[in-house]
């Protein structure tokens, strides 16, 4: 990843060439392209582009999602499927970039990759500072909390049939749902770790989810990943829900366990660092006229907890077999035993 | 000669406060920062290893007298099985697959041997699962 | 998870060709490239230590041997307990000391003999310096 | 020793405040301030120095070698008596600076120094491209090989009872030279390991050595690590014999062996990568009177294996011991194999 600026620069290129053949123009030029601070998921580049074309100016930002191959979660989650559902979501009244383009030749930029809309608005992390200090600044506002717990409302309350999101998978009610999401992230855990290498422990979580799981048939589009860090804010509102890599049909508890979970607090009273959680729940059950069920969070919290080793496991086997030599990832094999030590308190051991 | 792990001890802190401060891009300081964490979990893992071994073992061997006693012959026998496995040198697995073999076993068991016998195992699960927490964190 | 010793070699890899390069204080950047050739070394240390202390061990059990057959109760004292001593979990340390009461008894010997066993001492040290010879270089 | 530039700056006003006081003078000056390459050894900072005094004005190049007490060799050699050294060989044929001040008292500079000439030349160290550079350069001139024997010589030559150079102890002759090199290197070695962690090839060379001490009773002024790296050159010339941290009164054979040996020769097939040696015995014979014994040598090219394990032994110890945090000490603990190696070989094993 060092000397990166001179193959930085000749992507830029090439996504300018893309690019102008795909709006049909010339004369098309690229400005402010920023490549934004590397995380562990897909590439993101961020530019402004302004061209000509059926004798009229255009001017307009663009956010492009480059998938080099190494990235977490890529087996579970690939940007053609996330492409997809943007196209569900445009027009609806969930707040999300508008798809453009989507690119499986690994001919044009070396990888497959898909172009939207460049949303105004940041996405300040929830762990460093700055970030908490943002979203702590943000709550004292009063604005922002309601619009984050809207936003799942939204969310919640879409109709996913109608946005032609079933394509997602719609699961058998009773069980269906809850044991095809630990199947998918049993499939994670089976692709980087060997049955006999398996953490008991892990196993024990395992058992117990697929023992215990309780019986849920109200089924709505779920982000799996709702909190700060994965939102666009803009003047105190959620101008965009990204990171669609772990959506599914499913209970809505699922969405509310994570927001309830104590692993988005960030060390305060709030949940996501952001909104006061009575506050939460009373907004919420009244905009989705659904019940919060607290047994089945607590459930929910514990299959969080097997999706973090999972999430982990896959993160170090990323950088043991070679295939990402960023040592962050090394460094997420210590953190299994720390998320199962969650899970094993919540089971009373 | 210094022993390994307190040479990746000092070395972490030498990438704490004289590499990873000197280093301006950000990817190979994240890098430098990430390495001197990353060092004191091995020296972590060097310092305890043969104790946490030996303990695992001795706890092993304890649990699967105990189980021994309190299931028979009857009792599934990829369950009877894990459990002659646990004394082995590959013992560590073992554990993976009792715990495995209880679950297959549940209805078989009925829930309140089940429990028992699960809560037994867990015993061994936590000791050993803190002595992973004292390398992990 | 990656054992230790690959870890490390990896980590050495990113201190060579990423963090190294990066530093431009020269008193930083050496200790960058020092810290990656240091981590290759303890990465070869972790790789071969359990055979190598393996082949140490038999190696001093028959050297014992050979020389309990060479040598008799009339010889030096230090000599017959440094022979004792070699199979023993400390029998590592039990050479030097070896090596100590050859000398030591040197007069007492002969030179004859004397040679005789140091010949047949040095055969154990060749294979030892070269075991960690596989580390060092 | 980051954030260096604040330290060194105080340390310079320091050094300024002690020479104004020694030179009798309120208004020095120092410039071109430079602290060398921080070696293994002392600290050592080269400036020039202007003031005035008796009504006049005076400008002189000073060398400062300071000991932070944590320099390999430390506990063979202190720099009272590199003082010492250096006071006996000011106005003899070797060249050398002249030593200006010595100083024990840590309240000065923190720690004891020597003040001295600085003498014209330059000190490439031969280890590395531009050092050996530098010397192939040289050899190929042709002046500078002769002169670097000739240097030799006049230590070798020096009447070091009339330079005053016996306080630096005269052993006995028959073994009593070699005895007490083997033991002075031995007790560092003691003070490195425990006796108990003693590698045995170092006992068994340790043992072969004091066995098979040939007899010398032929004492000059010996160098102990005559080399280029050692030597400051001007003009092709040796301008000063450097680095008197191990020298004694001994047998000469002893820095004939140093030079000889193949551990300097840098890959070429010139000893110190600058002389050939049929023509350094030749000059050297000549210029001496004394023959070159090739069994002493040999059995001195074991003992300064046993010398390299002490001083890596020593070295990688100041680390372990945190006494100095250099890297570069830790990794001489995997040296100590290597030299014990050329050690067996040449004992046969």
């Amino acid at each position: 990843m060092s000397g990166e600026n001179s193959s930085d620069r000749s992507m830029t290129d090439r996504i300018a060439d893309y690019l102008g053949t795909a709006l049909g123009t010339t004369d098309l030029e690229m400005t402010g392209v920023e490549r934004i601070a590397v995380g562990w998921s897909h590439e993101t580049w961020l530019f402004d582009a302004t061209w000509s074309a059926q004798g009229a100016q255009h001017q307009r930002g663009f956010c492009l999602r480059r998938d080099p191959g190494n990235a977490l979660l890529r087996d579970l989650s690939n940007l053609r499927e996330q492409y997809r559902v943007l196209q569900c979501l445009h027009g609806t009244a969930v707040p999300s970039p508008e798809p453009y383009f989507y690119e499986d030749d690994p001919a044009i930029l070396g990888a497959p990759f898909l172009v939207m809309e460049k949303v105004p608005g940041e996405c300040p992390s929830p762990w460093g500072r700055e970030g908490r200090r943002f979203y702590q600044e943000a709550a004292d506002r009063g604005v922002l909390p309601g619009d984050f717990t809207d936003t799942l409302v939204k969310l919640h309350t879409l109709d996913w049939r109608g946005a032609g999101l079933d394509f997602l998978g719609v699961p058998e009610p009773g069980t269906g749902f809850i044991l095809r999401e630990i199947a998918k992230w049993r499939h994670l855990i089976d692709q980087a770790v060997a049955e006999a290498d398996l953490d008991p422990v892990l196993v024990d979580v395992l058992g117990w989810l697929e023992a215990n799981a309780p019986s849920t048939d109200r089924f709505v589009l779920v982000h799996g990943a709702y909190r700060t860090g994965n939102l666009l804010i803009h003047d105190d509102h959620v101008s965009a829900v990204l990171d669609w890599e772990t959506p599914c049909i499913g209970d809505p508890m699922y969405d509310v366990a994570y927001m309830l979970s104590e692993l988005n607090r960030e060390g305060t009273d709030l949940l996501s660092n952001l909104v006061e959680q009575d506050e939460f729940i009373r907004r919420y059950e009244a905009g989705t006229g659904l019940e919060i069920d607290v047994d089945v969070c607590d459930y929910y919290h514990v299959l969080y907890s097997m999706r973090s080793a999972a999430f982990w496991l896959s993160a170090s086997n990323l950088f043991a077999t070679g295939r990402n030599p960023d040592l962050r990832l090394a460094r997420t094999a210590w953190s299994v035993p720390v998320v199962l030590d969650q899970a094993a308190r919540r089971l009373g051991f | 000669m210094l022993p390994a792990d307190e040479l990746l001890a000092r070395m972490s802190g030498l990438l704490r406060h004289e590499i990873g401060p000197a280093v301006s891009d950000p990817f190979p300081k994240t890098q430098a920062f990430m390495a001197s964490v990353v060092l004191d979990k091995v020296a972590a893992g060097l310092r305890h290893g043969a104790a946490h071994a030996q303990a695992n073992d001795a706890d092993r061997r304890t649990l699967a007298d105990d189980l021994r006693v309190a299931t028979t012959a009857a009792d599934p026998a990829p369950l009877r099985a894990a459990i002659d496995a646990l004394p082995t040198p590959q013992g560590d697995g073992a554990l993976a697959s009792l715990v495995t073999a209880l679950y297959a076993g549940r209805a078989e068991l009925g829930p309140e041997r089940f429990d028992t016998l699960l809560a037994r195992v867990r015993q061994t699960l936590r000791a050993r699962l803190d002595r992973q927490l004292e390398v992990a964190s």
